[in-house]
């Protein structure tokens, strides 16, 4: 059994290129959004905007500026977080979604059948459908590749290094070191996701940061769907037994409508 | 910021909106034909075969629903079987959209056994194999008892577990609250009765049948209108998504036209019919207005704080 | 400086992240926060085309700095590695003198037969000379051919023309080349020494004028000249990083010879870690410079025969050519061999080895003055192979001129704005121009992509890889060395018969690169990759498959065969391709990775590495150790003479760039020619003096040393000097409607504009406009403006603008946002915007031709245009 | 324990199928890891070919992956000091480069003044340039200029292109018109 493998991603050394967004469309042979043809969008050098079936990197640019010349730009490659603890793996009812042996999150294409609940499952908005083949895709952490000893399309492609694959003990320990690193130098540097006590039992994609986790569209408690199911079924229980209460009592044959009715079969 | 503003939207959109409206109906008509089947009296079984009926018409649109709504329609057996491992059996207990599909096929099973059972009661079963089926659950017998009790059962299931799986996700709004599958059990409820209303004349249903029916309308369409408020207060700062239309239509569609106009009608003891059908066009507009309101929320444009 | 590193060559940035990672700061001088900013250390903000004022700064502050003043690395540096010390002639005059020229301004009259050299004056420049002792006397010339002496034109001056005409070998012609020697002040006392010519020149260029000037803050000004001092010296180095927003002015070239200067002072050259580093645009760019299809040059950077120079024979172009006492001493052998590689047996030393069929260059033959002949009906057929005029410099002018063409050859992989702009083009679209009325024949060629032939590029750092063949190419799609080769085998029998004199150099060129028997041909007809690079490397004449090793075997007599000096040792046997070696070296060594590729010269991975250590040949530190001499060195005996050679050796990670024997205390030999004229010391083997040059005696056009200017069109008057712009910059077809220039803050055109490339396309957009995946990445057109100024102009996000300057009108999409703005020049608000400039009108993303909006004027050393900086004005749509 | 890119490769080689451990509240599924069902790998039998990046300067290695002629697939070069395998954008799309439906594959010909291309035959195109290279080098040729400088050149041709080029091909192009007499020899670099 090999170790959890992961990315990690430094978002400090992101120069925003899409380097990623690209190798991980011609490994996995993703087509571009409508051949090619788009509007641009305005919001600063992201034209992809999210990670959806055909997007399974996306890099975000975010400006944050006081004046002219005065502030900075933060980019970051987004991917499926192949959480340890994952929506999308709970709720997919075809089994399409697995965990791998390397303690990634696959969905099979083969197996799904575009039901697409996975896709309000996540907390993170990764998963979406691929127009082509109809169902749920996301990133594989190219599995394919994987099972062949060789490292993501990606994180291979990164000019920076920004992406970094490996066991998920030595990537949290490399991590570190880099946080610390930015610490010293003052920086206001984060690891999201690196915590296997913390949300979703960590992520084996995990960031570091420069801003809080919402800049960059990651949320701050990412939670399993399952939280709701006890306390939602409980409501609902209550609510049918309310109701039941009342067809039985509203609904139940009675003396009076015997009466009403008897003309018309109660004293046969 | 809820951190369900971060999740994507699955595209659940008309097929889905029409199956949770037609399942609420199918569910809801099923239980009070279960109830009646149970506890009424022989006047009104004509509203118990309607109900019968209404159920297995709407198990079986429900199935084709979700079907078509599926990215690859034909393996939609994969919800049931493993598909690498057929016939070994696929059902996860903890996910809504799974033990939903199990329930869905097995409801569908008793209330078509019970619809039959009806039609068998009331001789209309032509086919030979289906009079055999018929025949043995015919209606009033014990084990048609028994069948549509389980219908019954199954039904407030149908009606409420479609809530319940909008609440299992990530999602704004139905992830933000624990009340959607109570909601959806009450509207369930309201609109089973309606339909029942609408539908069940035509069978030979009495005035009596309707007129507790329509009472049994009233108390659902309360419960309703209680479920929905404490639904509100729950989401809290999410209520911001209403601010639009799909608000609009959730205060005036629905608590209007769809609970607060048939209240006054029920109360006012105005003919049933046109109660009834605002209260379906409410259990529409809420289904409608719950999947659009989250469904338009973008978790981009959220995100990017446009 | 003058490159966005991260979004033009992200996988070299690579490097500086790591160096960053590794605590190097890194420092980005730039009009724009770019993605190279994102991750820098320090941005500076800086108008577009100042950079010679904020180098000029740098270089003022480093001088009179503490630091450079009182450790004594740097004077040791720059007294004994560069011409500090020399002494100029007394009539030099600086631009302190002459408020903004040098002295030798003379005027240009444009010669009837050429008139496209876009010049209205030049430098004479023999006032920027060294003060030079007596001319040692000429040594014995060789004797003079019967043959030699009957091509003496009737009525020339013969005598000198005899007295060059010896050899071959030419050794004494060069000889007779040698000048006396330069005066030096090691003290860097005397006035007319370099350094204190140059310390005047740019006393002036204090933090508080780069202010004004640039409108960098003083504060970060300061900083970065602070950090550059600070991590320059024995033990660190700092290196600049540049690309085109260096080369696109008039006075391009000076900008980077600013930079070198400084670099030189710090002691920042020829030594790891070190350098001014050219990022250049394209793949093979460099290699298309080195075998070059450029008018200028021919094989390995030998300027190209020239009517306008004194180039009548061979001995006239080697007399004129050949610098005697550097690397360049060697010209003769580089010559003869070159032109033996062109007319093969033919080439003899009786008929100059072909020297009169070489053609002759009438001038400037360059991009945009080809382009200004042919709007004027001079320049009639044109072959376009993998280049897209349609949509670059001054894009209407060039398509008028295309218009005027008689025929047009496109070949390329996708059909171009180039192959379409007769019946797409903008003013064809908009009715200005019928189609009909264009008579020019097309025609277009579909080409092969990198994976469907062989062949090798030549990267940046001037190495050479090889890339093979992996899948055939669909339809009629053919390499362009077929289409070039299958046209030369049809023009060789058109003109087979002909026995006019002019078609003698055709039919004498030698043409065989037809793939020898065993190997197949990729395509019917195509050549041999392998077979062009073996005549570029070189070979015996006698015997073709005796490869040569190294450029040290070349040859004047014509015993030697080789088309390009610079690129001899890349296929040193016949079947040892070394361009194609795939060996890194092992993680942990210095990583000069001699055995991956090939990199000319002699696969040497940093130039003038000498320099690398110090007087005695010891490394300046061990941190920067490079290249040292090792005196315990054995050598072999000499294989030639079988002398023993004396102990000691340059050796360390490179291949030296120096005699490999020489010691550091050699002297040079009295009647020494080329590295023979040079010490032990002296690194820059291919300068004449073996010095560095922070003046440039000769070789530039435009001044000894640089100068702010201010672009062509500017919206300030120049705060430095009187003279306003680069006194001999070129303007190609002056006064013409369709090259029309703002004037000095002219108020139409309020705005400064800089081009500039993404990451996610690439140049004319030919290669990247047509992929899906990168289409989507950045679909459409946009300027980049600043919120003040978008604010003015009440200019949304998104919204639609019209972007002119007196050229053209385009359309583009705003991206309004901080990260370009308002600047405070001379006094005055400036605002700055920036335009991408891939697009046109075919592909998958398409958009405006930003370049209609540029202008044909340009550097006078190089022809290459301002399109980093010019006016324009900004209105919405 | 250090785990570098190339100790990857090692690492997981004897990486087997995982096993599926026992189900939860469910039947025959688990959230404990199990081996995809094998997507087939695109390079598992392709021939690889060492290549450069035709785009930038850098000059990152690659390698294409053929099978039976055709590019499946086109990387970074690991082994390569300058890229170590890593790849811009614009180098993760060579593949489009070649597998592209836009591409140009037929020989075009416009007539003077018409108003439409026409596909024409690749070998009569070639004669047709020839012929025009020919004449217009017959027609404007120099041999000397008015002040008896023997300059043997015709300005009336412009040959453009070769910075994406290769090497050779600019040998060839520089070497074919310069014995034809033509200088006017640009590219990008001028640029």
């Amino acid at each position: 059994m090999p170790e959890p493998m992961g990315f990690f991603t430094d978002t400090t050394v992101c120069i925003g290129c899409k380097a990623c967004e690209v190798a991980c469309k011609e490994w996995n042979q993703l087509p571009a959004e409508n051949g090619g043809i788009r509007e641009l969008s305005g919001d600063s050098y992201d034209n992809t905007r999210r990670l959806d079936g055909i997007h399974w990197r996306h890099v975000r640019f975010i400006e944050q500026f006081k004046g002219p010349y005065d502030g900075r730009w933060l980019m970051m490659s987004d991917v499926c977080k192949h959480c340890v603890q994952a929506g999308c793996l709970e709720v997919c009812p075809t089994g399409a979604i697995i965990r791998t042996e390397f303690d990634t999150v696959v969905i099979q294409s083969d197996v799904c059948n575009g039901c697409r609940a996975c896709i309000a499952a996540c907390p993170f908005g990764v998963i979406d459908v691929n127009p082509v083949s109809g169902t749920a895709q996301k990133c594989t952490l190219c599995y394919d590749r994987l099972t062949v000893g060789l490292e993501p399309a990606c994180s291979k492609a990164c000019p920076t290094d920004s992406i970094q694959f490996g066991t998920i003990t030595e990537l949290r320990t490399r991590a570190q070191k880099r946080a610390d690193q930015l610490k010293a130098q003052g920086v206001k540097a984060a690891l999201y996701g690196a915590d296997s006590n913390g949300p979703l039992g960590g992520l084996n994609s995990f960031y570091l940061l420069v801003d809080e986790p919402e800049v960059y569209g990651l949320p701050r408690k990412p939670q399993l769907p399952s939280r709701n199911l006890a306390k939602s079924a409980g409501f609902s229980l209550l609510s049918a037994g309310v109701l039941g209460v009342l067809a039985l009592v509203g609904l139940r044959k009675r003396r009076m409508d015997e009466v009403g009715a008897g003309g018309t079969g109660g004293s046969n | 910021m809820s951190d369900t503003f971060f999740s994507g939207a699955p595209h659940w959109t008309w097929f889905i909106i029409v199956y949770f409206f037609v399942g609420g109906i199918a569910g809801g008509a099923c239980f009070l034909a279960a109830v009646l089947d149970w506890f009424g009296g022989p006047g009104d079984r004509p509203v118990v075969r309607t109900g019968y009926n209404v159920a297995a018409v709407g198990a079986i649109l429900s199935g084709a629903l979700l079907t078509i709504d599926l990215g690859k329609p034909l393996r939609f057996w994969h919800m049931v079987f493993q598909s690498a491992n057929f016939p070994a059996i696929m059902f996860k207990g903890w996910s809504p959209i799974s033990f939903g599909a199990w329930g869905l096929l097995v409801f569908g099973f008793f209330a078509v056994l019970s619809a039959l059972g009806g039609m068998a009661e009331e001789g209309r079963l032509r086919n030979p194999a289906l009079r055999a089926v018929g025949g043995a659950v015919r209606g009033g017998s014990g084990l048609a008892k028994v069948v549509g009790g389980v219908a019954g059962l199954l039904g407030i299931f149908i009606a409420g577990y479609t809530g319940v799986l909008l609440s299992v996700t990530n999602r704004p709004i139905w992830a933000d609250s624990p009340w959607l599958g109570a909601l959806f059990i009450a509207s369930g409820a309201s609109t089973g009765a309606a339909a029942l209303i609408l539908l069940s004349p035509r069978r030979g249903a009495n005035e009596q049948s309707l007129a507790r029916l329509s009472a049994f309308d009233t108390k659902a369409l309360v419960v309703e209108l209680l479920v929905l408020v404490l639904f509100l207060a729950s989401l809290g700062s999410v209520n911001r998504v209403w601010i639009g239309l799909w608000g609009l239509v959730l205060l005036v569609g629905v608590v209007g036209l769809g609970i607060l106009a048939p209240l006054r009608l029920h109360i006012q003891r105005r003919p049933v019919a046109s109660a009834a059908k605002l209260v379906l066009l409410g259990g529409f507009l809420l289904r409608l207005a719950t999947i659009f309101a989250s469904e338009g929320v973008d978790r981009y444009r959220v995100a990017a704080g446009l | 400086m003058g490159s966005n590193m991260a979004e033009c060559h992200p996988v070299a940035f690579r490097w500086p992240m790591k160096a960053k990672l590794n605590g190097a700061k890194l420092i980005h001088v730039d009009p724009r926060f770019t993605r190279t900013s994102a991750v820098a250390d320090l941005h500076v903000p800086i108008r577009a085309g100042s950079d010679i004022a904020f180098l000029g700064g740098l270089i003022n502050y480093v001088i009179n700095s503490k630091r450079w003043n009182s450790d004594p690395f740097f004077k040791e540096f720059a007294v004994n590695y560069t011409n500090a010390a020399t002494i100029i002639v007394d009539e030099f005059k600086d631009t302190e003198d002459l408020e903004g020229v040098f002295s030798g301004m003379v005027k240009f009259t444009e010669p009837a037969f050429w008139p496209y050299n876009g010049l209205e004056g030049r430098y004479d420049n023999a006032t920027w000379a060294y003060k030079r002792g007596p001319k040692p006397p000429p040594g014995p010339i060789g004797a003079v051919t019967p043959g030699e002496l009957a091509r003496v034109a009737p009525g020339a001056a013969t005598k000198d023309l005899i007295a060059k005409r010896a050899g071959p070998p030419f050794d004494d012609l060069v000889r007779s080349l040698k000048p006396g020697p330069a005066e030096k002040d090691p003290t860097l006392q005397n006035p007319h020494c370099v350094f204190q010519i140059l310390k005047r020149h740019f006393a002036r260029y204090t933090p508080e004028m780069v202010e004004q000037v640039c409108g960098s803050p003083k504060e970060k000004f300061i900083k970065v000249a602070e950090m550059l001092l600070e991590n320059s010296g024995r033990d660190r180095t700092s290196a600049f990083a540049y690309a085109v927003a260096w080369t696109q002015h008039t006075y391009g070239v000076q900008m980077i010879s600013c930079c070198a200067l400084l670099q030189l002072l710090l002691g920042n050259i020829g030594r790891p870690g070190a350098g001014v580093m050219a990022l250049r645009g394209h793949a093979a760019i460099q290699g298309s410079t080195d075998v070059p299809t450029l008018y200028h040059s021919i094989h390995g950077y030998l300027n190209a025969p020239s009517a306008l120079r004194p180039h009548e024979t061979l001995r006239d172009y080697m007399a004129a050519e050949t610098s005697p006492t550097s690397y360049y001493g060697n010209l003769p052998k580089f010559l003869v061999s070159y032109l033996k590689s062109m007319y093969g047996a033919a080439a003899t030393a009786e008929n100059d080895f072909g020297y009169d069929w070489h053609p002759k260059i009438l001038g400037d033959h360059s991009h945009m003055a080809s382009f200004a002949a042919m709007a004027d009906g001079k320049v009639k057929g044109m072959c376009c192979v993998g280049q897209n005029p349609a949509t670059t410099l001054n894009g209407g002018a060039t398509r008028r001129a295309m218009r005027e063409l008689e025929w047009l050859v496109v070949k390329d992989n996708w059909l171009t704005e180039t192959a379409t702009h007769w019946y797409l083009g903008p003013e064809v679209k908009n009715g200005e121009v019928k189609i009909e009325d264009i008579k020019t024949e097309i025609f277009f060629f579909p080409s092969t992509q990198i994976a469907e032939y062989d062949g090798s590029f030549t990267n940046t750092q001037r190495m050479l890889q090889w890339h093979s063949f992996a899948a055939k190419a669909p339809g009629d799609c053919r390499t362009d060395s077929w289409f070039y080769h299958n046209l030369a085998k049809r023009l060789k029998k058109a003109y087979a018969d002909s026995k006019l004199p002019r078609d003698q150099g055709w039919n004498n060129l030698s043409w065989d690169f037809d793939p020898d028997a065993g190997e197949e041909p990729l395509y019917p007809g195509e050549i041999s990759a392998r077979k062009v690079l073996r005549e570029i490397n070189g070979y015996q004449t006698a015997d073709a498959k005796q490869h040569l090793k190294g450029f040290g075997e070349l040859k004047d007599d014509g015993s030697t065969t080789c088309a390009s000096w610079i690129y001899c040792g890349c296929f040193p046997a016949w079947d040892q391709n070394l361009t194609a070696r795939r060996e890194a070296d092992p993680p942990g060594v210095p990583g000069a990775h001699l055995k991956w590729g090939w990199a000319w010269p002699a696969n040497r991975r940093v130039m003038y590495n000498r320099a690398s250590a110090d007087l005695k040949g010891n490394p300046w530190s061990e941190r920067k150790r490079w290249i040292w001499w090792d005196p315990t060195f054995v050598n072999p005996p000499d294989p030639k003479t079988a002398k023993p050679v004396p102990r000691g050796k340059w050796v360390g990670y490179d291949v030296p760039d120096f005699a490999a024997t020489k010691a550091p205390d050699a002297q040079p030999k009295p009647d020494g020619i080329g590295l023979d004229a040079l010490s032990g010391t002296q690194p820059f083997i291919m300068r004449a003096d073996g010095k560095g040059w922070l003046f440039v005696p000769a070789g530039l056009v435009d001044g000894p040393l640089p100068t702010h200017y201010e672009p062509h069109e500017s919206p300030i008057h120049n705060p430095l000097y009187k003279q306003q712009t680069s006194p001999v910059h070129k303007v190609w077809a002056p006064g013409k409607p369709y090259n029309q220039l703002a004037a000095v803050g002219d108020p139409k055109f309020p705005y400064v504009i800089s081009t500039y490339r993404l990451t996610e396309h690439y140049l004319a957009g030919a290669m990247s406009r047509w992929l899906p995946w990168l289409a989507e990445l950045q679909p459409e057109l946009f300027i980049e403006l600043g919120k003040d100024l978008a604010k003015e102009k009440g200019i949304r996000n998104l919204d639609w603008v019209v972007v002119s300057s007196p050229r053209g009108r385009i359309r583009a999409k705003a991206l309004v946002t901080d990260r370009i703005g308002v600047m405070q020049i001379a006094g005055k608000r400036i605002h700055h915007v920036g335009m991408p400039w891939h697009w046109g009108w075919m592909g998958l993303s398409t958009g405006d031709v930003v370049n209609d909006l540029t202008s044909w004027v340009g550097d006078p050393n190089v022809s290459i245009h301002e399109g980093k900086a010019f006016v324009c004005n900004v209105e919405k749509a | 324990m250090q785990v570098s890119r190339r100790d990857f490769l090692r690492l997981t080689t004897n990486a087997g199928a995982g096993t599926a451990i026992g189900g939860l509240v469910g039947l025959g599924v688990t959230l404990a890891p199990a081996t995809a069902r094998a997507q087939e790998l695109r390079i598992k039998d392709a021939k690889t070919t060492p290549s450069i990046c035709p785009f930038c300067s850098v000059g990152c290695a690659t390698l294409i992956h053929t099978v039976d002629g055709k590019i499946v697939n086109i990387e970074g070069d690991p082994r390569s000091p300058h890229n170590e395998g890593t790849l811009c954008p614009k180098g993760a799309a060579i593949y489009q480069l070649h597998m592209n439906p836009n591409r140009a594959t037929k020989v075009l010909h416009r007539k003077p003044g018409a108003r439409d291309w026409e596909v024409v035959e690749l070998e009569w195109a070639m004669d047709r340039v020839a012929e025009l290279i020919k004449k217009t080098r017959d027609e404007t040729f120099i041999e000397k200029l008015p002040n008896g400088k023997l300059v043997n050149m015709s300005p009336a041709m412009f040959a453009l292109g070769g910075a994406t080029l290769d090497n050779e091909f600019n040998h060839v192009c520089q070497k074919f018109w310069r014995g034809l007499g033509v200088v006017a020899i640009e590219n990008q670099a001028r640029i």
